[in-house]
């Protein structure tokens, strides 16, 4: 019963642990994911694959590479997560090259440039999402209608193949644009909202999921579900979505009330685009996000109004990925100004000043 | 051509005019830098760092030609204290906090020559000629001048025992 | 108002100097160690651009221009600026012996900041009124400004994590002002239109 | 359904672990036979160690003085029984470290047999300062863990304006039931020794505080408190670390100690139910401390059991009597398992301040090996001081104990909530502790150079003072010289004879 280095207390420990979170995080992702999945066949399951097993080889190189073991470090599951979320975020018909380049700009330079797990500055699904969009803006942006796995006409297991390894071009039947793509558009050919929306936009459409959108983005209902189990689980916490869809809503009730015919409303910033994938996966990433109550508020309040403005003013019809990178650049600077108060300290962390205690009438017993 | 010149010339005159005035009015005084170091440093003019004293330590110091390491019994807090002053960075994680320690005489071997009486700088050894000297560990800085003098080899440094009181937390193996 | 506002912003953030026009990358490398320290830089390269921005404006439209001297544009800018950015020094020595010990070298380095230079320079070339120049030579101040404290508060954190021998330092420093830049990119064709 | 929004937080952060307590919280205290030998060690409480004064050989009867306390915060310690004093040597202290510490080692004679029979006397007679001095003479101490010499914190009243003295009941750590038991089964005695306290302190309202999870104890004392005046039982929310003083004034009193003061500053001074206990022995009984209350549990000990010990008694004589192990202890440790200390081996013994012996099986423990930090801000969540610990550890790790200074290190209270949730695993306690240990030799380091360079300073002026004596020494012989010669030459050109003679003598 002799330990030989002396440990510190505490000697006991909450269960669960970093694998347990990731496991909750991916669990909840995945009915989005099936159903992204579903709704554009072969290709999209293709690309899945693809991307999640090159983010899982490129993470076992680098921890070769590190000298590290590979088991814990693989089996916490963080390169599976970011793997998953990265083909979410990407266009589902895109070929296998965007997969493996972005898989591996995530891993190796978002991640283990810095020194792997918990030591990455920015979120690596997005610094990859950003560096494919800014290299290869067409297949970036790319699109196409819901193709449902086993509907008529939409393209086999080998037509996906096909698609996925880029021997076959994708109809252009099949292509479409996002409602966020539509509207900028229409505004480059000087077209209100009345004249674009209608046609493209359909609340209840475009909540499930039925629009052209890159896989995991398109269903805001059930990323709202997953992401209220994790917040429910505690593995989130609350502060970031909320703030983050705050903002965001908040915003486009505020201008589309000033020009409905200019700003969209609320409804469709929420439920288009990755706002849900976002809010309550992307930007909850603990590693990138400040660890005090105060300062995720900030910080998702700062996605929120950034992205906004991005998709009003922006040259990109959608801004989460800048968004994100840019919050969590600033994510230090919130962590190094918003401490907590300390006990016995004011917020400056000046002692407090002793409170006079009302004087005392002193209590004396005396009995014989 | 000329106007070039006469432009250059003038602009050149009249901004060296008005730096020299501002040099005037916004002169300071000496950097007061060396004193303050001197003052953190232990000043027992021990010369382990190869310095002729600590008055010496402190301008090389300041004059960022010695490294701020120089200082074994300072140690790792003076050096991080001096790093700071003087604003560089510098890596102390190669840097041994070394185990305090002091002298101790052999008291068989000690032939009362009164050497190690003479160099120690803190006055931490006591006897007289002939006589068997003894260490005041309290006020040993263990800098082992004397052991380098001892003509038989009558002194050693040995290391602090532990103790409750001097027992810490060992820092924890990080992955 | 809205326009001076509209030219603030566009300056700081769609073409921020740093990290969209890769000017004065000098001290944005060499000042960002400490937050502090970064802060502090950035308010004196402020103070240096909107008053070299001011004394290029006037040196150009009430010397160079009346005298067709515009050959000598940049030998004069520099000359102006050098004596900004020593008074500037002088300042700093007298107000804070602190300041000026962190800023160390840098200081003087302000002089050759290409963002100085090159602020004043776009100044002319765009033909900016007066007050344009003021707020366009204090926006891209105010970006540097804010990218300084961001990059400063990126790397104390980098300096506590566990970054690998071979990027720690200035290897990592470089990959993270890239993909900082590389979220800046986001700002591109931001029109408030 | 949303009261959970409006009911106020008796302090930030906290967690609430597994309590564990069911397995002895039923279970009366039982009385540890005497075992062969025991092992009084002379440092059992914060401060400066007592002084031996019993010699090899010497017989002692129970309640004999066999170590005075020495210095202003120190503790005196009495035989446990009856017997005879075998030894007076360094033994391993129950301290993670398993040093020596200088343990007086006494044969009990079987009799237990007291020192001498005095009267009872009317505690609430005495004056303030000779009840502080009879708990100082009875060796009494926090006995809630912390072991600060009880008799300074009595004596506060007199300085300082007491207005609340809270008796902390709370016994927040998980498995540890003595304070529970003490306080249903010794109810009245519990009682009176905070009624001497508040007398000592004259402090006007008094709060003996429980965890809202020691029904039956709150109700013992409240049935005994029945129309006492200004004296009352309450519970709180259980949340650890509400036993931590800091909290627990925050959470009844809603007060905080500013940083670098203490409660009694604020008007607020806390004592641990277990120290009335003791009190009440020492003042209305006479009686030192001797024996405390100890809960043997963990899921490793075959019949976890409250048993009153006898101080000095070996770990190892408390599982024998609770029938062993059941399988090898993952860790022993003496404390509960947030805050306790972890023990080299059960030939430790119980000291003043030992309230649990718990011997946890790897299961219970739950501590897998450490993961990078992936920043979740847990840690910061549940740091009942404010604090972020993320950042601390992180600073600490890179050497950068100033920076971790300047997060706020000194201001933790090694409460463990924040190790406790972290799922990376992080040992953040052991950091913190490391972190002090070193900044506590830097200062020791500081505080030796200052000393030395006065030294060295002193040296450096006796030297020049000798020197300069030296050389006006050596001037002044040189003049006078100076002058003979003179004078010499002077008679020399009169009488230039005896020249010779004065040449000699100067030799």
């Amino acid at each position: 019963m002799t330990t030989t280095t002396p440990v510190s207390g505490p000697h006991t420990h909450a269960p669960g642990g970093v694998t347990t979170q990731m496991g909750w995080v991916i669990l909840a992702l995945l009915p989005a994911t099936a159903f992204g999945v579903y709704l554009f066949g072969w290709p999209a399951l293709n690309l899945l694959l693809i991307t999640v097993l090159a983010a899982i080889a490129f993470e076992v190189i680098s921890l070769r590479i590190a000298k590290r073991p590979v088991t814990p470090f693989l089996m916490d599951g963080s390169a599976l997560l970011t793997g998953l979320l990265l083909a979410l975020t990407l266009p589902p018909w895109a070929p296998w090259w965007i997969a493996v380049l972005g898989a591996g700009f995530a891993i190796v330079v978002g991640k283990h440039v810095f020194g792997g797990l918990g030591q990455n500055l920015f979120n690596p699904a997005m610094l990859a999402r950003v560096a494919l969009l800014v290299s290869f803006p067409l297949e970036m942006t790319t699109w196409v209608t819901p193709q449902p796995m086993f509907a008529e006409g939409s393209p086999g297991f080998i037509e996906g193949l096909a698609i996925t390894f880029g021997l076959a071009a994708i109809p252009d039947a099949m292509t479409g644009a996002t409602v966020l793509g539509e509207t900028q558009t229409g505004f480059s050919r000087d077209l209100g909202l009345s004249e674009t929306l209608p046609g493209v936009y359909d609340p209840m459409q475009q909540a499930l999921g039925f629009i052209p959108a890159s896989m995991g983005e398109g269903s805001a209902l059930l990323l709202l579900a997953g992401g209220l189990v994790l917040m429910a689980r505690r593995i989130i916490s609350w502060e970031i979505p909320v703030a983050m869809l705050g903002t965001l809503a908040g915003l486009a009730t505020i201008f589309m009330l000033i020009d409905p015919e200019r700003f969209a409303g609320p409804g469709l910033h929420l439920i288009s685009g990755g706002a849900m994938l976002a809010a309550f996966f992307i930007a909850t990433d603990p590693v990138t996000s400040p660890s005090t109550m105060r300062g995720r508020l900030i910080f998702g309040a700062g996605c929120g109004l950034l992205i906004y403005v991005i998709r009003t003013w922006g040259g990109y019809p959608e801004g989460i990925a800048f968004a994100i990178i840019l919050m969590n650049g600033l994510a230090p600077l919130i962590d190094h100004y918003l401490r907590p108060r300390t006990y016995g300290r004011t917020r400056g962390g000046k002692p407090l000043e002793p409170k006079a205690s009302a004087p005392a009438a002193p209590v004396t017993e005396k009995r014989p | 051509m000329y106007a070039a010149i006469v432009v250059l010339t003038a602009m050149g005159l009249l901004l060296g005019y008005s730096l020299g005035m501002a040099a005037k009015y916004l002169k300071v005084e000496k950097d007061p830098l060396v004193d303050e170091i001197e003052d953190m440093l232990p000043g027992t003019n021990c010369g382990q760092c190869g310095l002729p004293g600590c008055s010496s330590a402190a301008q090389a110091l300041a004059a960022h030609e010695a490294p701020v390491t120089l200082c074994p019994p300072g140690g790792k807090a003076l050096a991080q204290q001096l790093a700071d002053k003087l604003s560089v960075s510098v890596d102390l994680s190669g840097m041994e906090e070394e185990a305090p320690a002091f002298a101790r005489i052999k008291e068989d071997q000690c032939n009362g020559c009164t050497r190690c009486y003479k160099v120690c700088a803190t006055d931490a050894i006591m006897g007289a000629n002939r006589q068997i000297h003894t260490v005041f560990t309290e006020a040993c800085n263990g800098c082992g001048k004397c052991v380098e003098v001892c003509p038989t080899n009558g002194l050693v440094l040995v290391p602090e025992t532990p103790t409750l009181r001097t027992w810490r937390w060992s820092k924890p193996e990080a992955r | 108002m809205t326009e001076f506002m509209l030219l603030l912003l566009g300056t700081a953030l769609v073409n921020n100097v740093v990290l969209v026009q890769f000017l004065g990358l000098c001290p944005f490398m060499g000042v960002s160690n400490k937050l502090d320290t970064a802060l502090s830089m950035g308010l004196a390269t402020t103070f240096v651009l909107t008053l070299a921005s001011v004394a290029g404006w006037l040196l150009e439209y009430f010397v160079l221009a009346p005298l067709d001297l515009g050959f000598l544009r940049i030998l004069s800018f520099i000359l102006v600026i050098a004596a900004v950015v020593q008074f500037t020094e002088l300042v700093i020595r007298k107000t804070s012996a602190a300041l000026h010990r962190v800023l160390g070298i840098f200081l003087p380095l302000i002089t050759t900041n290409c963002a100085v230079l090159g602020v004043a320079l776009l100044n002319i070339q765009e033909g900016h009124g007066f007050l344009q120049s003021v707020t366009f030579g204090f926006g891209a101040a105010l970006g540097f400004t804010l990218v300084m404290v961001i990059f400063a508060g990126l790397r104390e954190r980098l300096a506590v994590n566990n970054v690998p021998a071979a990027f720690a330092g200035a290897p990592i420093a470089f990959i993270v002002a890239g993909l900082l830049s590389l979220g800046f990119m986001g700002f591109a064709g931001l029109d408030f239109a | 359904m949303l009261s959970f929004l409006f009911k106020r937080r008796a302090f930030q952060g906290g967690v609430h672990p597994e309590d564990r307590k069911q397995a002895t919280s039923h279970l009366p205290i039982q009385t540890l036979p005497l075992p062969e030998r025991l092992y009084v060690p002379v440092q059992q409480h914060i401060g400066a160690a007592a002084q031996p004064r019993v010699q090899t050989g010497q017989k002692v009867l129970k309640g004999e003085m066999i170590a005075t306390g020495s210095g202003p915060v120190s503790a005196a310690v009495h035989a446990p029984t009856s017997g005879t004093v075998v030894a007076v040597e360094p033994h391993p202290a129950p301290h993670p470290s398993g040093l020596p510490v200088q343990t007086i080692v006494i044969e009990p004679d079987g009799d237990d047999r007291w020192v001498d029979e005095p009267e009872p006397e009317h505690a609430l007679n005495l004056e303030p300062e000779v009840i502080a001095q009879r708990v100082a003479e009875a060796g009494v101490v926090g006995m809630g863990g912390a072991t600060f010499p009880a008799a300074i914190k009595l004596n506060l009243g007199s300085r300082h304006t007491i207005d609340t003295l809270v008796i902390n009941g709370s016994e927040c750590e998980p498995y540890l039931t003595c304070d529970d038991r003490l306080m249903r089964e010794r109810t009245q005695e519990v009682i009176d020794g905070v009624r001497i306290m508040r007398h000592a302190l004259g402090a006007r309202h008094t709060l003996i505080v429980l965890e809202d999870n020691k029904p039956e104890a709150l109700a013992a004392l409240q049935e005994h408190l029945y129309e006492m005046d200004h004296l009352e039982a309450i519970s709180v929310p259980t949340r650890y670390p509400m036993g931590s003083e800091k909290h627990m004034i925050k959470a009844v009193t809603g007060r905080e100690i500013p940083a670098g003061k203490l409660g009694a500053d604020i008007g607020v001074i806390v004592h641990n139910v277990g120290t009335a206990y003791a009190v009440h022995r020492a003042v209305r009984m006479r009686r030192p401390l001797v024996s405390r209350i100890v809960t043997v549990g963990g899921g490793a000990v075959q019949r976890p059991a409250n048993l009153q010990v006898p101080l000095g008694t070996r770990v190892e004589e408390l599982l024998a009597y609770c029938g062993g192990t059941r399988e090898t202890p993952a860790r022993l440790l003496m404390g509960g398992p947030m805050m306790g200390q972890i023990m080299p081996h059960a030939q430790v013994p119980v000291v003043k301040g030992t309230n649990g012996v718990i011997a946890l099986t790897a299961a219970e423990i739950n501590i897998d090996d450490p993961m990078p930090c992936i920043r979740c801000g847990r840690c910061v969540a549940a740091c009942p001081c404010g604090l972020m610990p993320l950042e601390m550890a992180s600073r600490i790790r890179s050497e950068d104990m100033d920076g971790a200074a300047a997060y706020g290190l000194m201001d933790c209270v090694a409460c463990g909530s924040c190790s406790y949730v972290c799922p990376s695993h992080i040992p953040l306690v052991q950091y913190f502790q490391h972190a002090k240990g070193v900044l506590a030799d830097r200062r020791e380091q500081q505080r030796r150079q200052e000393e030395l360079k006065e030294l060295a300073q002193q040296r450096r002026a006796r030297q020049e003072a000798e020197a300069k004596a030296k050389a006006e020494a050596a001037a002044r012989k040189k003049a006078e010289r100076e002058a003979k010669k003179r004078a010499q030459q002077a008679k020399a050109k009169e009488k230039p004879a005896p020249a010779k003679d004065n040449e000699k003598a100067e030799a």
